[in-house]
Parts: C-alpha cells; structure tokens; sequence
C-alpha cells in the first residue's frame, strides 16, 4: 500500500484497452467491474465494510464482486490453530473451510450483501457432487430476486480439507458432474468453476467443466506447499500441508491461466499473487476477463479498490 | 457489565515513526504519528506494517498503548524477524497502520473495583485501560522478568510490581514471584470487595487471572494473542474455542480472536483446547 | 552470500545431528557429503573450477557431489534467447536442455572431473526410455573404474523441453521403464530419480521409480512458470513457459519431499528453493538424506559450499 | 592476431562503495573499494549483487572501466530495477562482485593501429583497452544522445566524439551523427593502414563497426550483451549463435556469451540469428 515502489506514478501498457470498472458479461450476468476480492480472503464480503482510509471511499470501491469465502452444506469449525503461516514470498493457510453453512449464510449473510450493495459471488464447496446442486437450488429460490449477486464459484479445489477435496478438481468426470447440477439450478447466473493448480493437467478441467455449463473459470486456488519450524523441525501447521499463496505463486498462476486460455479459449478470471496493477495487467495480457486479489487483501483492505483505482486510465 | 462502549471505525493510516526507544532491556516504545486523526479503546490492536522491500505478507498485531491526535503508542519487545526490524526503525521512517481493531476491554462496571493484572508485553491495553478509567481504589499488578525488564518511566507510582528474582541491590519493594502470588498477597493484605479483573500477558497469567477471579465469584476479561493474518476478520486464521451455543452438538465454536476479541471473557473461552 | 542477514552467526537447533561433510550411502555407493549441487545450474562441474573467495578453498569444497547438467543422447542446442528471466522471488529459465551429447561428455568432461577428483553424479535426459539404458551402459563401459563418478540421475522431468519431455516423469509406467533400463545398466553406482512438481501425484511416480529400482528420489524439478513483459504484454519467453525455480519455490519443494518420505518411506535427495543452511535444514527435517542446491549456486558460486561449512557443528 | 592475453582468476569479493556519482546526464560512475585485489584485462565484466533485503535472483553484468589495488571502477546507465538501485547507493554501502569475467579483448597486434567505436555505455571495456594498451597512432570514438551524455571528465582528449543532433551552444567539434559515421569521416580524412577494430555499444554500433572492418579487411573483435544468469558459464542462459564448425550439420553453434565472450571475432557470429 504506502511503499515506495507502489507510490511511483502508474505507467498502464499502450495495449492496456478495457476499463476494469465498466460493466462486462460472463454467461448471462453482468458484472460491474473487472477486479474482485477472492474466495476466502475478505469473508463473507461484510467485515471490511467499515473501514475507513484516506484514498478510498471504502474498501468496495471499484470492485466488480466479492467471492465469498466458502460455504459448505453443513457449517465447518475448520482445522486446528495454527491455520496460517507467514512465508518470505507469501503465507501458507490451513483454515479448513470453517464457515457457518449455506443455510445460515443464505438467511442472514446474503441478504445483508444485497442491502448493503456488494456485487457478490457465492462460493460452494461440497462433499458430494449433488450437494452442489442442492445449494445451487437453495440459493436460487432465496436469491432469485437478488440485484446484486451475480454468481456461483463452485471451489473444486481445497489442498487443504482431508476429506476428498482433493479429488473433485482432480478428475475431469467429477468436476462436469459438479459443474452440471449447479448449472441446472442456475439458469440466469454466471457459474464459475475454480480449479486448483495442483495437478498434472489444469486445461483438460477447464475444458470438461467448460463443457458441463461453466461460464468461467477461475484460476488458480492454493499451491499445495509445506513450511518447517526450524527450532522443532516439524511442519508449522499440525495438517503438516496448506495452500501457498501471494507473490511468489504468480507466475504459477500465469502459467495457468495461459494453459487454459491457449488450449481451451475459456473466459478466465486470474487469481493468485496480485498484488498491484502489474500483477494484474500479467493476467489481463494473457486473456484473463477478470482477475481476483487473495492474499494482498488481508494485508491491505484495500488492495482491489487500488488494483481497479491504478487500471483505470485518467 | 456495562454494554460494548462506542468503538472508533477503524482506517488505514501512513504513520511516520516519531521515537522508537527502549524503555527498559527487553521492552521498546514505539511513537507513531499518523496521516489522519487517531482513537481507540483500551485492549485494542492495530496491525503495523513497513513500507517498501522490508513490507511483510501480514502486518504485525501490537495492542495500543495510547492514542491521542495523530499519535499512536505502542510497547514491544523483539521475539523474530519483524519486530527486530521494528526495533531498528528510526525517526521519520513510514509504516503502515490498520486500526484501531478488535472489541475492546469493557468499561468500568461503577459498583466494582479494577484489579489489573499485566505481564510483560501484556501491559498495554492494561496500562491504556487504566490511564483512561482507573481509580484510586483499583489495583494494578505487573510483572516482568528482572528489574531492568520493568519500564520505569511507563508504571504509574500506584502500581505493584514483581519479578521472578531479585538480585543484589534491586528496590526491596519489588515482589520476588508471579504477578498472580503478587496479587494474591496484595489483595489479602489490603482486602477487597466487589470487583472485576483484566488481565493480558502470558497463557499461565490468563489463567490464573481466571482462577483469582472465579475465586471471589469477580467477573473476569483476558486480552488473547493468536497469530493473525488480516485483523480484520476476513480471514478465520486467528480463531478462539468459545463455550459452544446452548443448542449446539459441537464441543466448541469459534471466534476471531482479531474481531471477536482480542478481549474475551476468561468464562467463555474453552481453555482446555488451547493449551 | 555477503547479505546481512547471512553473516550472522549461525544457529544449528539442537535436532540437527548429521554431518554433512561426511560419507553416508545411497544404494551401492558412499558420497562423501550430503549437500550437492543441483543438474543445470553449474554446468558440467568444471566452470566454476578456478573462482577463488576468501572464505573457502574452492567452490568444491564440502560438497557431496555435482550433477552434472543434463546431457542427452544427441547434442542439442537449447531454446532460442532470451532463456532466463529473473523474477523477483527466484527465476524462470526455458534453456531447453542445451549441450554437449552424452558422448562428447563421455569422452572430455567425465574424465577431466575425475581427474580433478570431483564426486559427480550424471544427469542423463532421453526422448525414449531404451536411451537411458543405452546411455547408462555407455557410461558404465566408459568409466566404470572411475572414483568419483557416483551415479545417475535421471531426468524424467523437463517441463521446458518440447518434443514429449512432459509425458516421461507423468505416466509411472514410463518411469519405471526408464528406471530400470538405466538400474540394469548400472550395478554399482547410484540410481536417482528425478521427479517434476507438476503432477497431480509425485508419490505414485516416486513409488513407482523405487519399485523399478530407483536408489532415492531427487525432487522437485522446475515448476511449470510464466512471467509477462508488461510493456508489450507478451509472454518475457518465446515459448512462453519455463521453470520456475529458486526461493519462491521452497514451499512447494518442502511438500512435495514431505509426500514422497510420507507416503513411501523412499531415501529423497530434497532440491527446490535452496540458498542458506536454514533451507537445506528445512528438507533435513522431513527426512531428506541430501539436498541440492540450484539456482543459489548460479548468483553465488559458493552457495553449495557455504551451506555444507554452516551445517557443520564446530 | 595473438594469442589470449593471460587471464586474472575471477574471485568472489566483498565490496565497499567508495563513490557513486553521475559524470553526463545518463552515465554513473561506481567505485568500488574489494576486499582482496583486484586485477582485469579489458573487455572482461564482473558481476555485481547487493546484500540485504535488495539482493537480487542474479547479479547484474557491467563491464570493468578501471581496477587496481582494491579498487574497481564501472560506469553504467539506469535502465531498469537493479540499476536503478544501483544509482541510489552510497558511499560505504556494500556489494557483492565476481570477477572478472569473460574473455576480454585481444591485445595490439604490434603491426596494427586500433580503430575503437564505443556507444553509451559500450564505453568502459573500450576506454579499458586504451588505458592499457593505447598509442598515439591509434583512433577511438565515441557516440552519446547528446553533449550532456557525454562524460567529459573521463574521455581522453584524443578522442573523438559524436552526438545525435548538436544542440545551440555545443561544443562544435562534437560530430553531428552516429559513431561508425564519425569513425568513416575521419578515417577518410586522415588515411589509415593496417587497423584493427575493437567496439563495445548497441547492436547496430557493432554491425557498423564489422562492416567497416570488413571494408578494409581489418580484424573486428565486439563486445556483446545478453541477458545472464551465472555469469561464469555454469547455466547457458547467455548464448550468442556462432559459425558452425566445419564438418557439423548444424546452422550455428552456441557460444556462452559470459565465458567464451562477451568479447567475440564479429566474423564468428551469426548475425542473422539475432537480429
Ligand atoms: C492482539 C495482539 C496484541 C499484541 N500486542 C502486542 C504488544 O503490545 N506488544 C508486543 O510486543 N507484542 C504483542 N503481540 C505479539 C506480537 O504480535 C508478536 O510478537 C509479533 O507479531 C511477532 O512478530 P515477529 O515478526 O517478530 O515474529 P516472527 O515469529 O518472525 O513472526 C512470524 C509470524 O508469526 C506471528 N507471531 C509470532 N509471534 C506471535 C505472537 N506472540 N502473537 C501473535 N502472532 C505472533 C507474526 O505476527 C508473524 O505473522 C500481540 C499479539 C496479538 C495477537
Ligand atoms: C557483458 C556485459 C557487460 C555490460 N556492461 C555494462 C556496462 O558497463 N554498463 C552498463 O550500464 N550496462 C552494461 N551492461 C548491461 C547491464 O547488465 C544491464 O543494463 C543491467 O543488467 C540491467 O539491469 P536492471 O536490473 O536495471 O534492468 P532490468 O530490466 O530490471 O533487469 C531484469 C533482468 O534483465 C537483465 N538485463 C536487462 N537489460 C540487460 C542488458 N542490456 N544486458 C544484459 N542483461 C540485461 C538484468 O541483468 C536482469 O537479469 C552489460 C551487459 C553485459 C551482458
Ligand atoms: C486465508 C485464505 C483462505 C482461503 N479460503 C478460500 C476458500 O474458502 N475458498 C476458495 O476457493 N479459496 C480460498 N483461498 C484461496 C484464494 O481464494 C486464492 O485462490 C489463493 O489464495 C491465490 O490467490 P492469492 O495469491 O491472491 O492469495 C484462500 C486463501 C487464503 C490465503
Ligand atoms: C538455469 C537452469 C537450468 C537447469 N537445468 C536442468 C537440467 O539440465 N536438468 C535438471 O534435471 N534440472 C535442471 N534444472 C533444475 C534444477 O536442477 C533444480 O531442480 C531446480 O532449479 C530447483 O532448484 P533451485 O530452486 O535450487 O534452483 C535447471 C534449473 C535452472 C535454474
Ligand atoms: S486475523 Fe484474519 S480473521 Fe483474524
Ligand atoms: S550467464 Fe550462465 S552461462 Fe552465461
């Protein structure tokens, strides 16, 4: 925020065309901006709401949506403490999806974000591939109304949860199945499909949740990745693994992006390591149509509404 | 107890570092001059942060010590990489700030004494609480490693203090053992009636705040320290296990310690899965 | 290497108990140290031969052993320019496994590093299986009275090499075909196997390379990476990806030597993210029997040599 | 031509800046106090790294104007990040330097007079090569943006030197144009015999250079620039395309640009191939 490097006046590439905080489609949604806070990093979209700076109006200021931290169909108490864990290039998370449930999150959460004005997009996770369905359904008979919600992220791709998640976004078949029950249940929303960057083929998932009804998809989530206590020798975190994320999972996250966008010609939203305009002019070069800010937004509150303030040519 | 009192929004501040010196041999004072007019509650934190190439993922939590105008205080002793760094900032350098957060200790129930129990870097929110509410017949007690560790010129004359041992030529009146036997023996000497206890510092001090406190049916609120990662309850990295809702068949459920906290009540929290 | 941070003194907790200058066995063979120098980034041992300091005797000295850079039935020519990219937590090159032929290295370079009395282990890279065999057996026919020549790593992980390099290291049959033509060629010297990051499941490949004969596993290779020139929008390499290796790795080399000693008890060579003892410790703690040291040893010729002199208790 | 001039070991030093100060709009002088002494022959480069919190993946290759003693001296322009942190150093802030580096330029061959064409910062391994090796017979040329570009206090007085586009109140002897411009005018002018060309500057100053040369079948040696890792040939990420061997199937072979160069016979390049 108030470095030196990042005060430097903003320099925007000749090739650098779109406006980040005009309206844009993805599927049958309209969404208001091309910089969104990511899955997980800014809650459920409401505790920052409050913050005040001298820069910012709020933290809301230009963003195109928030993601909303996961919500599963039961509510989750998460893994152990520690959950996090600072890194030279980054942080390492084990929160474990803790989340108050879509039930609760669909009664009280979502219609505060509508009230308040927060272009929103939900984020599931499940155990089964149905259960998606079933909250896709869910969301839809609350929310059918709803201005402001603008989509679903189905998170097909949590390192860090023990019970099978590494598997949904893993095998092409479960993650059309997945895709394709929240597709039915959603007829006039933008769905997104989050791939996780750990496995051999990211493009061959895009292209199957592509084909199953995905709008987008959104990569990368966490890089699986491990941190040792020097003084113990033992892993920092009692899972001994979480999610690496931040600047140093950047040019994983190009790379990503690039795979699909190459091989696919899917729309995709970046994620992963933005922290400034630069990082996210990487992922707009490549073809992403919108990108998402993770880490940098628990540091900085306002680190999308900078991403969308520097985007945008005077 | 008296309801939440009126919190102050938090910001996001530049700072400039206006001193940055010990106050004792493990302890350093950090004055901070913000961009923006600053406030806070007593055992509210704020996240700081450095600017350029030292910037780190996540800001640093340190409690507030006091707040007035464009000033921020804080009290810190050096435990890794980042608060060495902190330590050797000098005047005029930037950091960022983010606060004040978190939910406050409580006002002054009137009907009850204070009893204060601080140790080491514990003592802001401790000392904040008592510079903006404490009374002549409240009772404070810090406690610091050794009589070098105990920053003089931050303790008001009111103030108990103690150290694990006392050397040769250290000030007789300083108490040789734990804050809470110093309180213990304090309290029983000068008896006490109605009161309430705020306590931050170590996990073993927390607790045996609780326990003095359970003792005299006092109510009792502790500062907790998690490791955090926003501060701003965005992230679930920093979660304390609350006694679990009535209807609940959990065991337990979770709260921030960086929104929901720091200050908790010693009774709500489930400290056999902490320690 | 002169940063601050490096010349405090070092701290060894108190766990740390090996030698690391000392022989230890892998397989058939005793290396006389654990803390080696990784294939690519110190070319075939012998470039940094005469490079004085004032700290050490030579950039050789402490180390277990030099893999040799990546030679390949044929010679080959590499990438076009430019091949590396600098980034800001490590690097990204896309050298495309330029060099000599096996045979030319066979004839000039391994006999002048055994001259030289330099322990070295062979990295060998192939475009079918059946050449790694050929290869090794060229290997053991040429030097198999040599001292120092130790063993053979196989390169089945070059996520920069186009024509087919991804499918070797991904496919465990390919693996274990490729492990035991070269471990059937080879009786007496050490057999590593060296895996790439950018699988689904580096456990299965490491098992895998163990049941065909493997002596240990050397992972992580690059990790697939892309880094964007942000004034033409273009990816800095022309083609596009390359590996990404150095600091900003270590989290990901860390989790991924931590599955393999997990689940498959296999001796690990732990390479990725390496440049102070702290890092090497880190791989040390999970269970590593060596570590290699990349990308450190291209900034500082010495990096290897360093992390052997500060591991070593006084 | 002669054979290799015997080489100086490369070492890794600890550094000390002794000066960094600019000497033309666009060129900063670096002198360097090492720990060990430090000896080069000109052409070689060395590779520089900063400690701390700025120490970069790869050290940055500049070529070395001057050494002797402990001192090593460079000249650079600021095009990017790590010369950009370069210019902000100061005196006692410390480095890193391995060094030297490369093969350098060939010696005089005692029947021949050089003719040297350096541009920008394609100066410091040229003006190296006079110090040590230049004669009055000899001709040198310099090209710059501008008359501010030029670093009078560090040209020597027979050189001759050019501009883009003289500027009212230039000094008139600057030579309106680009350096092998320069170079043909006055050769013309003043006749040469038997030569040799030596030249350090952009691309197309080294073509021009070669296609002089070739004119008068003069031996040209040029000093190239690619991007590096290691700088001591232990990576190939610094090749330059040579002519292939003889009897190879090959269209070129790839030379490292760090060790077998940066200083290469121009008639060894595939010019084709870099363009
Ligand atoms: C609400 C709150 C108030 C605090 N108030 C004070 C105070 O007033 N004075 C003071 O000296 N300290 C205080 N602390 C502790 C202080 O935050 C840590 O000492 C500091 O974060 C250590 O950072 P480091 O980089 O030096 O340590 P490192 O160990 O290098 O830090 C690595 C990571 O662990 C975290 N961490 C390490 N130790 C602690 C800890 N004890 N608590 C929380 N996170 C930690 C760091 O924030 C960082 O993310 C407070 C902590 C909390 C949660
Ligand atoms: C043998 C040799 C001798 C040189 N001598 C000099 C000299 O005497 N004076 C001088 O000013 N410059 C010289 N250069 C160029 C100098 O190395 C670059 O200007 C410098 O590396 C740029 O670094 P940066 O961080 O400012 O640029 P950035 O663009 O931020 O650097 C990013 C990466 O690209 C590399 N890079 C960028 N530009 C160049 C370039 N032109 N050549 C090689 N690598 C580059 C950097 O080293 C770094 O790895 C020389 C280059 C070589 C190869
Ligand atoms: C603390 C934390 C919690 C996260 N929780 C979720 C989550 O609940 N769902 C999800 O899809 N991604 C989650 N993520 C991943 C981020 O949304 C994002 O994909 C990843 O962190 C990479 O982006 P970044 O480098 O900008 O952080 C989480 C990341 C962090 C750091
Ligand atoms: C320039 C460069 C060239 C490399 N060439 C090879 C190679 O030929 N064979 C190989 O197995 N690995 C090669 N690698 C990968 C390294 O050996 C190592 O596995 C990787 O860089 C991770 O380690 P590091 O982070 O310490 O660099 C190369 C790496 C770099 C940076
Ligand atoms: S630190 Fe992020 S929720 Fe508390
Ligand atoms: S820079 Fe590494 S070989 Fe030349």
């Amino acid at each position: 925020m108030a470095g030196n490097a990042e005060r430097n006046p903003v320099k925007l590439p000749p090739w650098w065309t779109l406006d980040p905080v005009a309206e844009f489609r993805i599927g049958p949604r309209a969404f208001p901006g091309r910089i969104w806070t990511a899955s997980g990093c800014f809650a459920y979209g409401l505790s920052g709401h409050d913050i005040a700076s001298s820069e910012f109006d709020s933290p809301y200021t230009g963003l195109g949506a928030v993601v909303t931290k996961t919500v599963t169909p039961a509510p989750r108490s998460g893994n152990p403490m520690p959950r996090l864990c600072e890194l030279p290039h980054g942080a390492l998370n084990s929160i474990g999806l803790e989340n108050v449930g879509y039930e609760r999150f669909l009664q009280e959460t979502l219609p505060e974000l509508e009230r308040r004005g927060v272009p929103t997009v939900v984020s599931l996770a499940a155990t089964r591939p149905d259960e998606f369905g079933e909250m896709c359904e869910a969301l839809q008979s609350t929310a059918a109304g709803y201005e402001h919600w603008h989509g679903v992220e189905i998170n097909l791709s949590c390192p860090n949860v023990a019970e099978g998640g590494h598997d949904f976004g893993r095998n092409p078949e479960t993650v059309a199945r997945c895709v394709a029950v929240s597709r039915e249940a959603l007829p006039d929303r933008a769905l997104l499909a989050k791939l996780t960057p750990n496995v051999t083929d990211v493009a061959e998932l895009a292209a199957a949740a592509a084909e199953a009804g995905a709008d987008a998809i959104s990569v990368i989530n966490t890089v699986i990745g491990l941190e040792v206590d020097l003084e113990s020798g033992l892993p920092v975190l009692p899972r001994r693994y979480g999610g690496y994320s931040g600047p140093g999972i950047l040019p994983i996250g190009l790379a990503k992006t690039d795979e699909i966008v190459q091989k696919t010609g899917l729309p995709v939203v970046g994620v992963g390591g933005i922290r400034t305009y630069q990082d996210a002019l990487k992922y707009f070069a490549l073809g992403a149509v919108a990108v998402q800010v993770g880490t940098a937004q628990m540091e900085d509150p306002f680190a999308a509404a900078r991403v969308a303030r520097d985007l945008t040519r005077a | 107890m008296n309801p939440s009192p009126s919190m102050v929004p938090a910001r996001q501040y530049r700072a400039t570092v206006l001193s940055n010196r010990p106050v004792s041999t493990g302890l350093i004072h950090l004055v901070l001059e913000c961009d923006a007019p600053f406030g806070f509650l007593p055992g509210q934190f704020a996240m700081l942060n450095f600017t350029g190439a030292q910037r780190r993922t996540f800001g640093r939590p340190l409690s507030i010590l006091a707040g007035e105008g464009l000033r921020a205080e804080f009290l810190y002793r050096v435990v890794g990489s980042g608060t060495a760094d902190l330590s050797r900032l000098v005047p005029e350098d930037e950091m960022t700030l983010l606060g004040p957060l978190g939910t406050p200790f409580p006002d002054r129930p009137e009907d009850r004494d204070a009893v204060l129990l601080a140790g080491g870097v514990g003592l802001p929110p401790v000392l904040a609480w008592w510079d903006r509410h404490g009374r002549e017949t409240d009772r404070a007690y810090f406690g610091g490693r050794d009589a070098g560790d105990l920053p003089r010129e931050l303790l008001p004359a009111a103030w108990k203090m103690s150290i694990d041992r006392r050397q040769d030529g250290d000030d007789e009146r300083l108490f040789e053992g734990r804050v809470p036997e110093l309180a213990r023996t304090d309290l029983a000497a000068t008896g006490r009636g109605k009161s309430f206890v705020l306590s931050c510092g170590p996990l073993l001090l927390l607790q045996a705040a609780r326990r003095l406190a359970t003792e005299h049916d006092w109510p009792c609120f502790v500062s907790m320290e998690e490791h955090m990662g926003c501060g701003y309850g965005a992230c679930k990295g920093c979660v304390v296990p609350l006694q679990p809702q009535p209807d609940s068949p959990d065991p337990w459920r979770n709260a921030t310690c960086c929104q929901d906290g720091p200050v908790f009540d010693a009774d709500d929290i489930v400290w056999n899965r902490i320690l």
